[in-house]
């Protein structure tokens, strides 16, 4: 506990909503009724008693939030070096943009006329993003991530269809985050497991067995979740392309390689990226995103509609496209996630945008080399954003990496992801990215390596870690055997 | 730039601990035919005084920013939100945390989630909730979905023409791949779902309603639910307005199995249609079933209450493929915002509201009645009614927008038998005043 | 520790800002260079180096304050039960209200006509304070409590200069807040203090001895620093009268009787309010506040200018008043605190002003009834907003107030005043508020209660708290004896 | 009413306790002649909506809401002010704690003071600082009673012409009373004070200069401060813009020993005048001789560093009448919100708005001077300076302001000698092209 920013501090119990509160209080400004009682006489049998909610007063609502806010940790707080969720500040002018009244009141289902301004919003982040990614035309209305993949796997689909074509496996390498096989399966595919090579990219000759032309083509991400880029990306897109097939790439990890790689030029036909991670928007706790889907020219037809176009100084809906998957949104997706990556961007310009993937992987590269001597490599190559280790070198104390994780707690830092990739046991996945300087990397480097020692000399203490948070470990297994889900 | 911390020197220093001269050099194994070339055209860097003017022009060009009143819903709703619910959740502790993985540094969010599954499933009479779907048209395929995979061996599902165009739209998108068979269900004379030819449609695992229906029309739940049950499919009810259960009955009370719908209305700024909140109840034998996260309620080693993460195994970075669903970033902070949103309401508050919405409405509905307007339907409704008109009613619609009312929209748009019937809305947040002018302008 | 809601949890440490940073690194958005550069020749030796501060990004700034504001307790955090100071809930809405654009960009130089708006919110408010108090006129300049007694001492020391009478002592009850002697003497005038009566409330024959032709009148508190309401007051105000005096209400404790005292009627010439007590505007760990003055007829053009006016439908400032005391403020007071204020009053309305001091009362009153057989009651009277006990009951433990307040934060709670008023030795003055709900009081009882059992069974635990905060006792003999000011 | 919690049983209950009937009987014993009559006369409560509605149709009332800039500064600033202080500083555990009495509740508040009183003195170049005073006019008023104080025998102050009116008319306010004398030193032709005739004065305990003066000029400190020693004097230097010290030297490092002055363009808005912050710094000699509140370094029973309200003895609630000042509330947030203002900017960002500043202020003036405009003063200024022009400026003025700027104020309100000469400011916050726009408008 030398170097680190953790210590004991108060915060506040504080029970569950319905717990507290006493019928009749109320924390709602009620609003005038000047309209006359309306008749309820024709409705007995559709009438109902409402929901049994707790009424509380305001300030009892305000004491609630602001103190279960104390049980949590952001970005705000304190590093978070989660690995392939990059992390980032996530900037406040952002939310004053998205916050701006015209902007939330604006209602989606009016006539173009009276939307221009979100629409021009729209129209012009879908031309940055393809800008950035260098693909040739976007969709914005995925909400996520896991939505851009079922998205793109349904272009997949529909391309297939157009043709008259019946193909239904599709390759994803073992390295692939789960929402790839799961957005796969969701569109009728049957996922063929690709094992990565003894390098932790892909192997172009597993590939060109595995390509056929029962196969609607390949699912990567790239840089992958080991960190790494796919050199070898060329030669599988062409092997795929050769046999017909289509290339998605899941772009989560863009933050590595903007103004860098061109995915056009990679071979990429369809890809998403995570407006949520490499635009800076928060997180909140587990949403909302946006997960952009970004098209090469032959397949922009099966892009959802309505699509965004604009045309002699007015920006308008398209609804007309035969080919199209359709609607994956009730309206645009999440807007107002839109709104603060358009602002992110804004702010940033090429060059900084740039600069930021250059600092994103120059901070895993420092970091990986930091960690080198006293946690397992799982990979021994240059990273890009994110660099992978594992808990071998600590099997002979008994200490897992759950144990390291939730020391790293105690000393105020949100651990990396753990055991994730799946390819390697007991995973650490450490994805610092740009906003973090050089004085807090070294910081957690000094912890971290504490952390290690202590594996060594009181290995007792991780297995009893975390001790410093408000709860200590929780009893995940008692939780899903006998689920609790409502109180 | 300030977002990015690092002097000139520690770069440099930096570069040295990895063995690098330039920045450049850290991407040298990315083949050259994979570069970019040249620099991203983009706007050159805004600083944030710059920005600002820039989102200043772009709301000037948002026609309807000054507007007094949008008398439009169709599962976008314009309703009150307390100060607090916007101060509250802007807390960066809520605001800038990931998914809850690590629930010892997440209470907050875990408590906060929980709370909003018991009063999700509170209001919507429900056993359990999960926490979150994307929105309410992603909800209810997945409803559908999941009632396939109750009902292994059925394909069919069956739809409300009644309920929302686009939810019907997207459930079409999410259901095309697995080649099921969606059957809609025709719109009676009543505005409801006419449910007499459920019998003919073979292997049918669920069928979906909307209560109030896209036509504001509060379906009749119990009866739909029995002739449901009787064909042995699942009742899955939707909605686009989860304000009219504080004044009728949940569709858990009338039967339904699974329970869907937008929570946009709970506290989430209109905000072009997004982000708003998929709002997602089962009952409970189906809890291993759902789609999306959930929070369950657990212990620590010290024998303390709290919250996790549960059920992974239905989830996608578990079971892969087998997954329930593939979602994984949800809409966490619009749950924990709709859970602030009710518990400022309360169940008195959620009832006076609801109240005042259907007040207000039938206020407006019975005067253009009265001038001469004919309901679309004759049932009751809760906050939106289709009115047809004896003259075009698009001329009165264009000199309201010039007062800065827009009122209604036209049906037509997306059901072409109802051309020129225009479905409005009236909320809380519409004062008398609007409600009149309105009237007048039909009237004159 | 069994009802609190006190107990660990994890908050980060952070360094000193300028521990952190790095030369060259910028948090701070800069503005483009749109016209050349200027000549800085003529300026040579006018020219600095610009000082030297600490060069942070903008995430350090973001992250420095966060982690400071988690070791700071607030109204919306817990109970703050902060004698004399009315720590009621802050409504969030009213923050939003003085962020307005229209608000915050006003200039307070430009000619009444393009202020319309700013002025009507002054006026408007000078208005609803007259009503409040029911007195005739008022100032909202002053931009504290302290600086309102200030106003109120010159408007005294100007009205004797005016009619050519030579007065230099006041009376002052021993009873009174530190500032209002000190405000005196800032006017040159002679504290004489009153000592009050064994019911804690003044004694008109002490008052009518002190009571002379030298001395400009008499400054109290009312409802007083005990919690009491000086009943007397009538016949205290006429006695100052008759000797040619002037009576100063120090009004800070308005808000147990908003409503039911009309000070006016009570003989009161002057008083001040203090906006961030009665009228909910947040305190910011010390201010701003802003403390307008209220005086009757006679005296009203006595009031600082510029006065606000409105006539025919305009608002203008108003300077030419001879007789003003002048100016207490560059401008027009705390003006960002009086638009909370103004919004406050605006929510309330005049039945809910007066629901809020019954509460306010009746929760004070709930209170003392609760601990009367736990702690010494000071005065056994019926209170007002506030209730004062002492340690005298846990003196025989050798347990001091200073020990049961430190303990009571271990369990969550702010502890109320200590040591105020002087007169009761070891004072423990409790101000719960209108907001606070029962169900908390109840609670808090419980804890003070558990405190108390631990005064006579664990003394050594109360002489050692507290411990679960980030610091432990702070040793302040050793910060005033060698001051340490700046770092 | 939501922010009074209490139901009515509630308050059944809890008067049953206290052993009364009626809420009303818990001010049996307030004397009927003291009683409030009737209902207070105010309106009748607004809802949260209706409050919004009711602010924004002030803001309507405000003309100059909507305006493109306004070009006068006079001792109230328009600067730009990051989003992240603004957040920041809204956080509850800062803006709704009390003044730190009980520092171990408070270390977040108190760091805040300790780091705003040391940015304070590096900027000032002093070697203390306190924790705010109500304002830079009041702070000046302090000042010079302090100066009164340490020189207990002498009886007579010397106040700058050239320091804003209004502050010299609080110095007055606060100074009559104790019958002190106060001697205005006139305005030289360079526009920087005269001090040739202080030899003349008295008893003299102190001498303030304002430097940029009101007329926006910089004063040459460093040889007043000569002349103000000479006369054993207290040489006290107050300011209202303190950004001119990212580009012109500290008052500390021209010998001041007490500096002052408004720190409203540290992050505070301008709000028509407050809430802003008065800064105040002398020499350590002084520190036990200074008004208001000061926090100092300490350690707690474990050894570990931490932050304290202290030199208290100075201060009303212990020394009542003897106090140095009669402060208690202050202005608490704004001193650390400009805490947060330096941080943001950092040494490297002050000095580069403060050269914005200048080189703005610059082009402007210059550009009107080659319209024929006149400077008052011909000495070096910041950014305000003022000029004459040739034929009334009035009616330009007024063309502006239709045009949505508001450029200068014209001199004579305060100064009957320099009627028509206008005083303006321009700051970062002003383009090229409004500039231009003023340039191209007193051509025309
Ligand atoms: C590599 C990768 N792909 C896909 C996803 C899924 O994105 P989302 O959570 O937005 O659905 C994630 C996020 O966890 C990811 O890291
Ligand atoms: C009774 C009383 N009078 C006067 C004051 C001084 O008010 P302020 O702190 O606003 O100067 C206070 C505040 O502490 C007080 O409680």
């Amino acid at each position: 506990m030398t170097h680190g920013p953790g210590m004991n501090g108060l915060i506040l119990d504080e029970p569950l909503l319905w717990e507290k509160g006493k019928k009749g209080r109320c924390g709602f400004s009620m609003v005038e009724q000047d309209v006359p009682e309306a008749n309820l006489d024709n409705l007995e049998n559709l009438l109902g008693d409402g929901p049994d909610f707790p009424d509380l007063s305001e300030i009892d609502v305000v004491r609630h939030y602001t103190r279960l806010s104390t049980w949590n940790f952001g970005v705000d707080t304190g590093m978070y070096p989660l690995g392939s969720c990059t992390m980032k500040y996530n900037p406040k002018i952002n939310e004053k943009m998205a916050a701006m009244p015209g902007i939330t009141t604006s209602h989606p289902l009016l006539e173009d006329k009276l939307s221009q301004g979100t629409l021009q919003i729209m129209f012009e982040l879908q031309k940055f993003l393809a800008h950035i990614t260098g693909m040739d035309a976007v969709s914005l209305q995925p909400a996520a991530g896991a939505q851009g993949e079922l998205t793109g796997m349904q272009i997949f689909a529909a391309w297939f269809r157009k043709k008259g074509e019946k193909r239904n496996k599709i390759l994803i390498p073992d390295t692939a985050h789960g929402t790839n096989p799961a957005s796969a399966a969701l569109c009728g595919f049957k996922p063929v497991a690709i094992k990565s090579g003894a390098d932790g990219t892909l192997d172009v000759k597993v590939v060109t067995e595995l390509m056929d032309e029962e196969t609607v083509g390949i699912m990567l991400t790239n840089p992958n979740t080991l960190g790494l880029f796919e050199e070898s990306i060329r030669d599988v897109t062409t092997i795929v392309h050769e046999k017909g097939g289509l290339v998605y790439c899941d772009g989560a990890n863009m933050n590595a390689v903007m103004g860098v790689v061109d995915f056009k030029r990679c071979g990429i036909d369809v890809m998403h990226l995570n407006l949520h991670k490499t635009f800076s928007t928060p997180h909140g706790g587990g949403g909302p995103g946006a997960g952009p889907v970004c098209v090469v020219d032959q397949l922009k037809n099966f892009l959802p509609v309505p699509r965004v176009k604009h045309e002699k100084g007015r920006y308008y809906l398209e609804y007309d496209h035969p080919d199209s998957i359709g609607r994956l949104h009730a309206f645009f997706g999440n807007f107002g996630v839109l709104v603060r990556a358009y602002s992110y961007i804004l702010s940033m310009g090429a060059g900084n945008l740039k600069k930021a993937s250059q600092l994103a992987v120059l901070n895993a590269n420092y970091v990986r080399e930091a960690f080198r001597d006293v946690l397992h490599l799982a990979y021994d190559k240059p990273c890009m954003h994110e660099c992978v280790f594992s808990d071998k070198m600590q099997h002979k104390y008994k200490v897992t990496t759950l144990d390291m994780a939730k020391r790293l707690i105690d000393h105020g830092y949100h651990p990396p992801t753990i055991y994730f990739p799946l390819v390697v046991p007991g995973a650490i996945m450490i994805e610092p990215t740009e906003t973090e300087n050089r004085d807090d990397l070294d910081q957690f480097v000094a912890v971290f390596k504490d952390v290690v020692r202590e594996a060594k000399e009181n290995s007792e203490r991780l297995r009893e870690a975390p001790t410093r948070t408000k709860l200590r470990r929780l009893d995940e297994t008692r939780a899903a055997r006998k689920p609790c889900l409502i109180g | 730039m300030r977002y990015l911390p690092h002097t000139t020197e520690e770069i440099g220093e930096m570069l040295a601990a990895t063995g690098h001269e330039r920045l450049e050099d850290l991407f040298s194994h990315i083949p050259q035919a994979c570069r970019y070339q040249g620099e991203i055209d983009i706007p050159k860097p805004l600083s944030e005084w710059a920005l600002n003017d820039h989102f200043i022009a772009i709301e000037k060009n948002i026609q309807t920013a000054s507007a007094k009143a949008i008398l439009v819903g169709g599962g976008s709703y314009s309703h009150h939100i307390p100060q607090i619910v916007t101060s509250l959740m802007s807390r960066s502790e809520f605001l800038t945390a990931y998914t809850p993985y690590q629930p010892e540094m997440a209470q907050g969010t875990l408590q906060g989630i929980f709370e909003y599954q018991t009063l999700t499933a509170r209001l919507l009479g429900m056993e359990v909730a999960n926490a979150s779907m994307y929105d309410g048209a992603s909800a209810l395929a997945e409803a559908l979905l999941m009632s396939l995979r109750i009902q292994k061996k059925k394909t069919s599902v069956a739809v409300s023409s009644a309920i929302h165009p686009h939810y019907r739209e997207v459930v079409r998108s999410y259901l095309l791949a697995g080649s099921f068979n969606i059957v809609e269900l025709e719109t009676g004379p009543d505005g409801r779902t006419d449910l007499s030819k459920l019998q003919d449609i073979e292997d049918l695992a669920g069928v979906a309603l909307q209560s109030p229906n896209f036509f504001g029309v509060i379906e009749d739940l119990e009866t739909a639910g029995t002739a449901i049950h009787s064909v042995d499919a699942l009742f899955i009810s939707c909605f686009t307005e989860p304000f009219a259960y504080g004044l009728f009955r949940s569709p858990g009370q009338c039967g339904a199995d699974i329970v869907c719908g937008e929570g946009q209305s709970f506290g989430m700024s209109q905000s072009f249609g997004g982000p708003g909140l998929g709002m997602f109840c089962c009952r409970s034998k189906y809890q291993r079933n759902i789609p999306g996260r959930v929070v369950g309620e657990t212990v620590d080693i010290e024998g303390k209450r709290g919250y996790v993460l549960t059920l992974s195994t239905r989830e996608q970075h578990i079971r892969r493929e087998k997954a329930t669903s593939n979602i994984c970033s949800n809409q966490g902070i619009c749950s924990l915002t709709a859970a602030a949103y009710m518990a400022s309401l309360g169940g008195t508050g959620l009832r006076r509201v609801a109240r005042l919405n259907y007040d207000k409405a039938s206020y407006l509905k019975n005067a253009l009645v009265e001038c001469g307007a004919r309901p679309l339907f004759n049932s009751p409704t809760f906050n939106e009614f289709v009115l047809n008109f004896a003259d075009d009613f698009e001329p009165v619609r264009n000199r309201l927008i010039d007062k800065g009312i827009v009122a209604g929209i036209n049906l037509g748009r997306f059901y072409h038998e109802y051309e020129g019937a225009y479905l409005f809305c009236v909320t809380e947040t519409t004062s008398k005043a609007i409600l009149d002018a309105v009237i007048s302008e039909v009237r004159s």
